[in-house]
């Protein structure tokens, strides 16, 4: 067991400046002001709570059935604005400037500092005795800062836009607090020094997902959603624990730098223990990203608000299994069974999900299955050893598949604006209800197309850099050649399906005739400024974005202006003290198969063929869908039959998950219930089911009464006990 | 007659057990577990020859004890009685799952 | 000075925070009586007992706290005079003060004898301190049926309610009969040593000298009497009737402190007297362990009445609990008795919040009840979700701690599959815990429901507030704490042929 | 069989003889009148006849119980009493703390009324 360090944190802040010549500046601040901006909201939302208790009960026997009805609810009451709604409008969002303020003024410190090892700063051991010593420490190196860079970023303009969308509501100071929780807990997830304190986040961010989903509490479904996502959670959850205590149980810490510096001497290369330590990290990892088996919670999530359904589903959370492996990437590259599962598994999903994509009406749904696809390949990306890849996909796709939610969420607030103008029961987020809506929300239409393009893979937006790179990586992967041959054609169909059902979305959306209705067209509008800006920057980063990231030889061509560009595969320098070590591994153990593209052809080649083909797709989809007469919702209502209803119905997946997993859990606890207390309770026999002659009458037995039960299970108990003692 | 003493300490215990577990009126079965105890006097006191005079004492306190478990049992034993207007345990049972 | 044991007058010293806490027992249960005697419109308001009572506790604390300094020359024959004893002593009287404290509406409210109420409380907490001092199996008996009696009593004392009276008698009839067997492990252990003295048990057992056949009986006699005591599967079977029964006060004081008093002596038995047989009993642990871990929890996911699954949660507790005890070594013992502390805090809020959402006959116990609870009192509202997070073992609260500490106890025996199955049983947990928040947060108060009425005095808020303070204080910085702890057991094991 | 133990043969004799002299002298000297209620087996004043489950007022439970607790002080005092000068001063001040305690429980069943029949 090794002895952990016990440096005081002014010793190791004076490390990290003589060491290498990063110096942080006030990084507990940066996870101090969300929670700080918790605090200060959720004070006034307990506040406003309490005081508007009346309201929530008049409301609650309203019963509104959309999120939408439930916002407008709020207009007719028009409450007058007390502190308690207009100070979140400043906390909320001006704590999270400050923390992305500082986070900048951080990352150009450690830009230009050239760090190599990461800094570590303790505040004070958590954890100080026994043979586990965890501090509670903060780990600032070239992985974590991209992740607060976009948390602290992508975070901040979500804020600014929910002002704007959430204005109305009543839970206002309480959606900020969670918000600014939530944000707090991502945080101490990607920056945590040990396992411990990433757990910390980890359960953290679960909790305020599952507050968020059920944000609108008077639904019932809603409700039920966020309980969804809580009990799937819990079994990625049990994973990361059971990885952990193996961790704890192998190398006597739980500190990242100790583990990953002791793992490529301590493990055996493709060992047991490296394989099951990785294989519970998955599990883990899919519950947090939605990945297969553990994806389910995902879409039913979009029942909370929009704003919600960007950053947490979208853009930050979810990202956070592709973190772990990124994080933990010492140990995958320690394990090419794992790291194949993970590719697998991410190949799996993300060409399932899109599947599921192809079919969906409600425009939420859409993305949100889409999210599931793109994440997908990120798994794929940290699969096969890109972790810089991963990485570059996970901060491309946070801008754009923010602005496509938060587009979404734009386009659901003005139809619902127009739907109930006219107290038309219509669903305000199937697609089928809208078309035409460019017309009437032009910015949001550009803004939403951008993200489209960027989705899809068509240069020079962002991600056909980072997803092309992806696909590169696949196919050029080791050390199991042809799985990934057909990991690599299952990533090509799903770009290939993905451009597809953007385009379709986009389509059905914004294009073709208007179905949603005389009357209401006229009420359809754009968003407030509140909303737009953000889209507007979330644009900008969706066309820039990927350009941080461009390899040389795409950079010389065509795709990179023939050089103009200042700078080539920066991500992959910035992350190469992160990921040196599983490089390393990687190029020891593969080093003959590693990067030896079974399909051949350079990148350029590719870059070319990519976007050439999400291009055409995207056209083939524009054409075939503008020519089509499409339905109404009320029209068409769920397909009857063959490939499409199963595709709308997600495979089945849902009913699966009830079937095997639901009922049996249900069964075994009313099952216990019953045996354990009924049964030898009242001892009725034929509670338990179907059970033989024999036991009935054995049960007959417990049939005497209760407090005679107990002693007699007492008196059996202690007889058995006995037993095994002197026997 | 150490190993006879305990014999019979034994079946008295189990006697006394058994009475817990079969009988339905709360003071038979109280007395039941008081004829446990006294089971267990008879160990002590066994013992006592060969051990010392300390088993003796133990006695005294087992008693002592026994008296305060019956004086408190009893008054339970009212108490519930007169809710219930029985002291059967088969009727006792708004407590339960 | 120094304690020797040459004199009688040592024993006076070494006993000094229970002497004190005695009188002032008495001195509770005199002017209760009198008072009631009097009577004084004001006999009604059980609060000025309640601070009498919480003064003999301090008074206790003081000696506590003296004795601690104290250095012991020789040990002696029957009063235990270790950290252990006294950082138990801690639990036992915070725990009995927090419950009288957060008690004062709801003694008041049901029209409660106050001054018999807190004597007995007083007087159990007397039980529990000799436990924890107890080096010899008759003082030890001792303890546990002062302490065992004033709880059966606590739980039937709401003589208005059919339901408190059912409970006590079926807490007494089966204590009793659980009493039994721990006598008679006595008896033979006694029989089988020649002597009752744990030391000098542990010795003759590691030295050969005991009867093989008597010792084991005798030691798994003391075994069940010490499951049922903390309720153990499968000696549980009492444990949600009579908690769920009992009055609220009652319930939380016995959940919380009276579980801990019983796996401290639990502790102490095992590990001083039986360390050379530990290979026997730790199989039977691990079984008890397990068994306690599953069933209560799964049992618990189907509970409807908030009460009563708190009442397996604390059985699910005992599992942990046992896993230290199995695990059986310093890091396992140091990290029972932080967990102790955590869980009598916890577990006391969460039913001092029970107690007063309740209303008045205690008739709103289901978990749809408590809808819309947390915006209506949000005082309340956040310290019970804080109470519950922990309970769950969410991080950052003490409830974590403890759990790692446990995990961490039972990874230096090498007890993997039980720290699995603690884990998986945690997980399994998250799920009831949260559903009483999920209710209390998200689900619209129903419009007869009038949360507004409850009656919350401040002393009662200053309690519950702090309580939840230091629960996440525990979480952030557990350190001086555990320290303590560790320091508690460190020599702990005088016997030393633990493994 | 030691000689200290002829005292107590003396007097188990007399009282033997003392019991049966008297049943014997009785049987001589009595006149016999018969009534029924002289016919009647004696129950201590209680009439024999009917329910066996009859009822008996909660009261002499209340008396009962008090009787356990107060009556099992003496299984501490006798002891002491045997060998109070052996035992000196100690025990003479730790039985006195015990029957204080003792006084405690009686003033508070006293002034609870637990002593009124009433």
């Amino acid at each position: 067991m090794t002895e952990p360090s016990r440096i005081a944190p002014e010793a190791l802040e004076a490390v990290a400046q003589t060491g290498s010549g990063f110096n942080p500046l006030l990084p507990g601040l940066i996870l101090l002001l969300p929670l700080l901006g918790f605090l200060v909201n959720g004070i006034l939302a307990l506040i406003a709570g309490s005081r508007e208790g009346n309201v929530l009960r008049s409301a609650a026997l309203a019963e509104p059935d959309s999120e939408e009805e439930r916002v407008d609810l709020q207009h007719k009451e028009d409450a007058p604005r007390r502190a308690t709604h207009t100070l979140p409008t400043w906390v909320g969002p001006g704590v999270m400037l400050g923390a992305f303020i500082l986070t900048t003024l951080n990352f150009l410190r450690m830009l230009g500092s050239g760090l190599q090892d990461p800094t570590v700063i303790t505040y004070w051991s958590w954890m100080p005795t026994g043979t586990l010593a965890v501090d509670a420490a903060i780990q600032l190196d070239q992985l974590s800062m991209i992740m607060m860079m976009v948390i602290t970023g992508v975070g901040f303009l979500i804020h600014v836009f929910s002002v704007g969308y959430m204005k109305e509501d009543p839970g206002y100071p309480r959606y900020f607090a969670y918000l600014n929780l939530f944000v707090f807990f991502m945080l101490v997830l990607v920056t945590g020094a040990n396992f411990p304190v990433m757990f910390v986040g980890w359960e953290g961010v679960g909790l305020c997902s599952y507050l968020l989903i059920g944000f609108w509490f008077q639904d019932r479904e809603k409700a039920d959603a966020g309980k969804k996502a809580f009990i799937v959670n819990r079994v990625g959850d049990f994973g990361l624990l059971m990885a952990m205590f193996i961790l704890f149980a192998t190398f006597g810490t739980l500190n990242y730098q100790e583990i990953f510096a002791a793992a490529p001497t301590t493990l055996v290369y493709g060992g047991g223990v490296v394989t099951a330590i990785t294989l519970f990290l998955l599990l883990g990892a899919t519950g947090k990203s939605a990945q297969i088996p553990l994806f389910v919670w995902l879409p039913d999530a979009m029942a909370g608000p929009t704003p919600v359904s960007a950053l947490i589903h979208a853009a930050t959370m979810v990202t956070a299994g592709v973190y772990l492996v990124a994080r933990a990437s010492v140990l995958f590259a320690l394990a090419p069974v794992s790291a194949a599962a993970v590719a697998t598994i991410g190949a799996l999903t993300a060409l399932f999900a899109a599947t599921i994509a192809l079919k969906q009406y409600d425009i939420k749904k859409v993305l949100a299955y889409s999210t599931i696809s793109q994440l997908g390949f990120m798994f794929m990306a940290v699969g096969v050893g890109a972790y810089a890849a991963g990485v570059f996909h996970l901060m491309t796709h946070a801008f754009f598949k923010a602005l496509l939610f938060l587009g979404a969420g734009a386009v659901i607030h003005s139809m619902h604006h127009a739907l109930h103008a006219t107290h038309k029961d219509w669903d305000a987020q199937d697609m089928r209800n809208m078309g035409g809506l460019r017309r009437h929300m032009k910015w949001t239409w550009v803004f939403m197309w951008i993200a489209t393009l960027a989705i899809a893979g068509i240069w020079p937006f962002a991600g056909f850099f980072s997803k092309d790179e992806i696909i590169w990586y696949v196919g050029t992967s080791a050390p199991f050649g042809p799985l990934y041959a057909v990991l690599w054609g299952m990533a090509v169909v799903t770009a290939a399906l993905t451009a597809f059902y953007m385009a379709r979305m986009m389509i059905l959306t914004f294009h073709g005739p208007n179905r949603t209705g005389e009357a209401e067209g006229k009420h359809l509008h754009e968003a407030p400024l509140t909303m737009t800006i953000p889209l507007g920057i979330l644009a900008l980063l969706s066309i820039f974005g990927g350009w941080i990231n461009v390899p040389q030889s795409v950079r010389d061509s065509f795709f990179g202006g023939f050089g103009m560009l200042p700078m080539s595969s920066w991500l992959d320098e910035w992350m190469a003290p992160v990921t040196a070590a599983a490089d390393a591994i990687r190029l020891e153990q593969l080093g003959a198969y590693a990067y030896q593209s079974p399909v051949g052809g350079g990148h350029v080649t590719w870059g070319f063929i990519a976007t050439g083909l999400a291009m055409a797709v995207v056209l083939a989809a524009t054409w075939y869908f503008r020519s089509k007469d499409v339905p109404t919702a009320v029209e068409q209502g769920a397909p009857r039959s063959g490939f499409g209803k199963i595709l709308y119905n997600k495979w089945y997946v849902d009913e699966l998950y009830d079937r095997i997993i639901v009922r049996p859990v249900v069964g075994i606890s009313r099952f216990s219930w019953r045996v354990v207390d009924r049964v030898l309770i009242d001892g009725t026999v034929n509670a338990v089911g179907a059970v033989s002659k024999g036991t009935g009458w054995f049960g007959s037995l417990f049939q005497t009464g209760q407090l005679n039960t107990y002693a007699f299970i007492l008196a059996l108990g202690a007889l058995a006990l006995l037993g095994v003692l002197i026997f | 007659m150490l190993v006879e003493a305990l014999v019979l300490s034994a079946l008295l215990f189990v006697i006394g057990t058994v009475g817990v577990l079969v009988r339905r009126n709360a003071i038979i079965m109280f007395l039941s577990i008081e004829l446990m105890l006294n089971a267990v006097n008879l160990s002590f006191v066994a013992f006592s020859r060969y051990l010392g005079i300390e088993g003796q004492l133990y006695v005294f306190f087992v008693m002592t004890v026994a008296a305060a478990e019956a004086a408190v049992g009893l008054a339970i034993i009212i108490a519930v009685f007169r809710h219930y207007e029985t002291v059967n345990v088969d009727n006792f049972n708004l407590l339960k799952w | 000075m120094e304690l020797e044991f040459t004199s009688r007058v040592d024993y006076i010293w070494a006993l000094l925070p229970e002497i004190v806490l005695s009188i002032g027992a008495m001195v509770v249960l005199l002017v209760g009586v009198f008072r009631e005697a009097d009577d004084d419109p004001a006999a009604g308001d059980a609060s000025p007992l309640g601070w009498i009572s919480l003064i003999a506790l301090a008074a206790a604390a003081m000696a506590n706290g003296w004795l601690t300094g104290i250095p012991v020359a020789s040990a002696s024959p029957m009063v235990a005079v270790d950290p252990f004893r006294l950082f138990a002593n801690w639990i036992f009287l915070g725990g009995a003060g927090l419950t009288i404290l957060l008690s004062f509406p709801y003694v008041t409210r049901q029209r409660l004898q106050a001054g018999e109420f807190y004597t007995l409380i007083l007087l159990c907490t007397v039980g529990m301190m000799f436990m924890a001092s107890a080096r010899d199996l008759l003082l030890l008996f001792l303890g546990v049926e002062t302490m065992s009696i004033a709880a059966y009593v606590l739980t039937a004392f709401n003589r208005r309610d059919r339901r408190s009276s059912e409970a006590g008698l079926k807490y007494f009839l089966l204590g009793a009969f659980s009493s039994a067997f721990l006598l008679y492990g006595i008896a033979l252990t006694w029989g089988a040593t020649g002597t009752t003295n744990l030391l000098e048990i542990g010795e003759a057992v590691a030295g050969g000298a005991a009867v093989p056949g008597l010792i084991m009986a005798g030691m798994g006699l003391l075994a069940i009497g010490f499951a049922f005591k903390v309720a153990a599967v499968p000696f549980h079977m009492w444990t949600p009737d009579v908690y769920e029964g009992a009055p609220t006060p009652s319930t939380a004081f016995m959940a919380a402190t009276v579980k801990a008093a019983s796996f401290v002596a639990f502790a102490r038995l095992f590990m001083e007297a039986f360390p050379a047989l530990y290979d026997s009993w730790s199989t039977v642990f691990w079984w008890l362990a397990a068994l306690t871990m599953i069933i209560p929890n799964v049992v618990a996911l189907s509970q409807s009445n908030v009460k009563r699954m708190l009442a397996y949660s604390s059985i699910a507790h005992g599992g942990y609990l046992l896993v230290a005890l199995t695990a059986a070594n310093e890091m396992a013992t140091a990290g029972l008795l932080f967990y102790l502390l955590v869980y009598s805090i916890m577990n006391i809020g969460a039913l001092a919040v029970v107690m007063v959402a309740s209303g008045h006959a205690e008739e709103r116990l289901q978990i749809g009840d408590y809808a819309g609870f947390g915006w209506a009192q949000p005082m309340l509202g956040v310290v019970f979700t804080i109470f519950l997070l922990s309970l769950a073992g969410f991080p950052g609260t003490g409830g974590f701690m403890a759990k790692i500490y446990l995990l961490q106890g039972a990874a230096e025996s090498e007890l993997w599959t039980l720290a699995v199955v603690l884990a998986l049983a945690t997980v399994v947990s998250y799920y009831y815990y949260l559903r009483v928040a999920w209710y209390m947060w998200m689900r619209p108060a129903a419009p007869d429901l009038t949360h507004e009425e409850v009656w919350v005095p401040l002393p009662m808020r200053m309690g519950l507030v702090a309580s939840a303070a230091i629960l996440i204080f525990l979480g952030i910085f557990p350190g001086g704490i555990i320290d303590l702890a560790r320091a508690a057991t460190h020599g702990f094991f005088l016997a030393g042929v633990l493994p | 069989m030691s000689s200290a133990y002829l005292p107590v043969l003396m007097l188990f004799g007399v009282s033997v003889l003392n019991a049966v002299g008297m049943v014997v002298a009785s049987q001589v000297l009595n006149p016999r009148r018969a009534t029924p209620e002289k016919d009647m087996p004696y129950e201590s004043g209680m009439i024999p006849l009917g329910d066996t489950r009859a009822r008996f007022s909660v009261k002499f439970y209340m008396v009962a119980i008090s009787f356990i607790i107060f009556d099992l002080e003496a299984i501490f005092l006798i002891p002491w009493a045997v060998e109070m000068r052996a035992l000196g001063w100690g025990g003479f001040v730790a039985v006195s703390i015990f029957m204080m305690v003792l006084v405690v429980g009686f003033v508070y069943e006293w002034k609870k009324g637990g002593l009124d029949w009433e």
